[in-house]
């Protein structure tokens, strides 16, 4: 069996290199992979385009990764009231952003797992959304075309992992965190708790372990 | 003789409320949408859904209550009812955009007498502006109801021939509810339906931007 | 409450016209909504547009369908060998043919689901699939653009169901069920048990109610 | 001196097994490729995947052990290993077409020398062919591997030039297992990696369609 169970969030992130598309889970403080976006600030990555719903509360999720000036591009739906230090580093160009409605950037993921190459969408015709894009009609409707969003690592929160990589959530923590592992080349999975193989009833498994490449316990940090 | 006071934000939600139908998936937007709850009519259920992932959420969590992984798109701590169930995000807007949810209420900066809606971002003010999930919502609901006030603060309507603020989804508006009157998009433009009490279609028609069409005596808005 | 719960499973599809457009979920006889089925043939409904894996099982599954002679044509990834019937019909032009491939197929019923006007995929290009649809270079990538699959009706079958509509499936019997109660205006499950609102964890929900209009309790029926 | 004896299909599976490795996920085709979950190396653990919603596929069910929600993509009731899970035929074929199996293994009629596949419709048979997932497959698998008989019965070439019966997918076959080789599809055109014991790269160039590449002595094919 493959080994997927690391032993520190440091180790887990150890790898992630400069330049990185990382997609990072969570929605309104829940389910978001704090303990590895801390691992990856003493990691020091640089460069990075994240991709994930928000930019930050403050000083927690994201908040750390501009604070540190670690992000050069952001993709989002709501970059947020409390993205202080993205707003900061946006405000002095040090930042750039594409804003993506959230549907939209849950199947942009998607599509990236699915081996899709575009889709077309009513979602954001005539407004700033659909600047720069290929527009058509389809069966009477303005469409727009929509293109995959890749990255090389997926890092998100889950509840519990069996050692295979099979994960659950809990409750609306789950929100991003199955789309991001399906879409990712490597996803990186920060869990309450790691149970043996078989554990996990099979009809129970929300991501599937083909989509989880590690695996760290650490326990859930929440940011206000 | 000085103009009636206009309807307080929570009388808006509660005649919002009234559009909405036992059984109902409904999804409620930031701001007076998110008051609705509070003032469903007596003995109906509604679905309410999360763009986070829920669908079937009650109200909010009382003190000491509180689970932070189960919270609302507005970070809210919730609860849920019988029959609740937790889905990722990506299906969440599956829902909003594919037609499913029964009605949708947004809050608005304008709208404009075709339905046109403009809700994300104010031209000129500080950050880059916040889609979420409401372009998803709007291009996506079978009924979408707006509650906001008549008029900004300084008195200039909200509802207008073309909208100025950058577009949320084109043609999407069906109902305006407001602190002055419930207005239908129709093609033939606004139809006046109802006038705050004491409020009268001519001067509803003085403080909106856009005509409104309306036959003899327009009925007043009742809350029960 | 709305009620979905049908005494008998022929007032359930009683108002099944002829012409509908009917997705039938099941894969290697599991998961197929024979019962239904049963009833649809007793009902008689005739010019049927059926979207399913297969196109029967000797006698059973849609092979009834086909020996009725109340399918005129079939959107199909596998029609299989023993589609006895179907393959008389086919062969004596009684029945069109539209050949897709699987995971197309899963695609196209979920773009219908998702509110998505079209998907480019590389499935299919340079093969008969590719027929009369639009080919364009993504990314260095021959594609083809694929349109979503609408259906007015879904037959399914689900293990159990709670009295609002949620479903669980059992082990790979879950199949297509989920992707076509999304995907069409009306659905109706056969399921082996109906449970009180509540008695499903939320959590475990594979299908959420607002998917699910008619719920019909029926012992599962199995052709070898 | 006439031909040694070609390889058993037992044996074809048995030496393609070989090509997997600890941890994989793998889907195995109709035919030949079936039979290869029988012979994986000693204390290696493959999770198999079926494109009707399993991951985990351990061996087929004994003689009263059968249970019918739980069968392959060819209707074989199977059991599952610690570690499965289930999901529906969309999320299947996200992983197939996503490009997230480590490799799938299906039976062909033909395979040209740019490794383009075919496998689903013999031209002038009766019926509408088959495609089932393997365009899918087909188009997403990062090793495709083909297990089939190097010719036909009749002696003709299975491994050709350019495919004359309808087209799975283009360029997609990485490298094929026979009853007389193993070769891989090089972009300078066929690899001859193996030969079957007793035979020689020129009697198997001999029975091939399109040309062999190999540089001197071409090692025996061995089934440990």
């Amino acid at each position: 069996m493959k080994r997927k169970v690391f032993a520190t969030l440091d180790e887990a992130v150890a790898d992630i290199p400069d330049g990185a598309r990382i997609m990072f889970g969570g929605f309104g403080g829940a389910g978001f992979p704090n303990n590895l976006i801390q691992a990856l600030a003493r990691k020091g990555t640089r460069n990075i385009t994240a991709i994930s719903n928000n930019c930050g509360t403050r000083d927690g999720e994201l908040g750390l990764m501009f604070k540190n000036n670690q992000i050069k591009h952001a993709i989002a739906a709501f970059p947020g009231p409390h993205a202080n230090y993205f707003l900061e580093r946006y405000a002095a160009k040090e930042v750039t952003l594409e804003l993506v409605p959230q549907g939209i950037l849950c199947e942009r993921m998607r599509a990236a797992a699915a081996g899709l190459q575009g889709f077309y969408t009513t979602v954001g015709v005539g407004t700033e959304v659909a600047a720069g894009k290929e527009e058509r009609v389809i069966e009477g409707q303005r469409c727009i075309l929509e293109m995959p969003i890749h990255a090389d690592f997926a890092l998100i929160k889950a509840q519990k992992a069996d050692e295979l990589g099979n994960l659950t959530y809990r409750l609306a923590a789950r929100n991003f965190n199955p789309i991001m592992a399906m879409a990712a080349k490597t996803t990186i999975a920060e869990v309450e708790e790691i149970v043996p193989v078989g554990a996990i009833d099979p009809e129970h498994v929300i991501t599937p372990a083909i989509f989880v490449h590690r695996i760290v316990k650490a326990k859930g940090l929440r940011y206000a | 003789m000085p103009d009636k006071p206009r309807l307080a934000r929570e009388q808006i939600a509660q005649r919002a409320a009234q559009e909405l139908t036992d059984g109902a998936y409904v999804n409620l937007g930031w701001g007076i949408p998110n008051l609705i709850a509070d003032y469903l009519p007596a003995g109906i259920t509604v679905y309410f859904h999360s763009e986070n992932g829920i669908l079937g959420m009650g109200r909010r969590a009382k003190p000491g209550e509180e689970d932070y992984d189960l919270v609302d798109a507005m970070k809210v701590p919730v609860t849920i009812i019988p029959g609740a169930s937790f889905f990722h995000q990506a299906d969440a807007h599956l829902m909003t955009r594919g037609g499913h949810l029964d009605a949708a209420v947004l809050g608005a900066f304008q709208v404009s007498e075709k339905g046109d809606l403009a809700n994300w971002k104010i031209p000129g003010a500080k950050g880059t502006g916040n889609i979420g999930g409401a372009m998803d919502i709007a291009a996506g609901a079978k009924m979408l109801i707006v509650c906001m006030e008549h008029t900004t603060k300084d008195g200039s309507p909200k509802i207008v021939k073309e909208c100025t603020y950058p577009l949320t989804a084109l043609a999407c508006v069906n109902t305006i509810v407001t602190d002055l009157a419930v207005m239908d998009v129709k093609p033939e433009g606004l139809l006046l339906r109802e006038v705050a009490p004491g409020w009268t279609a001519e001067k509803v028609q003085a403080v909106t931007g856009a005509a409104l069409h309306f036959k003899g005596h327009v009925r007043e808005m009742s809350f029960v």
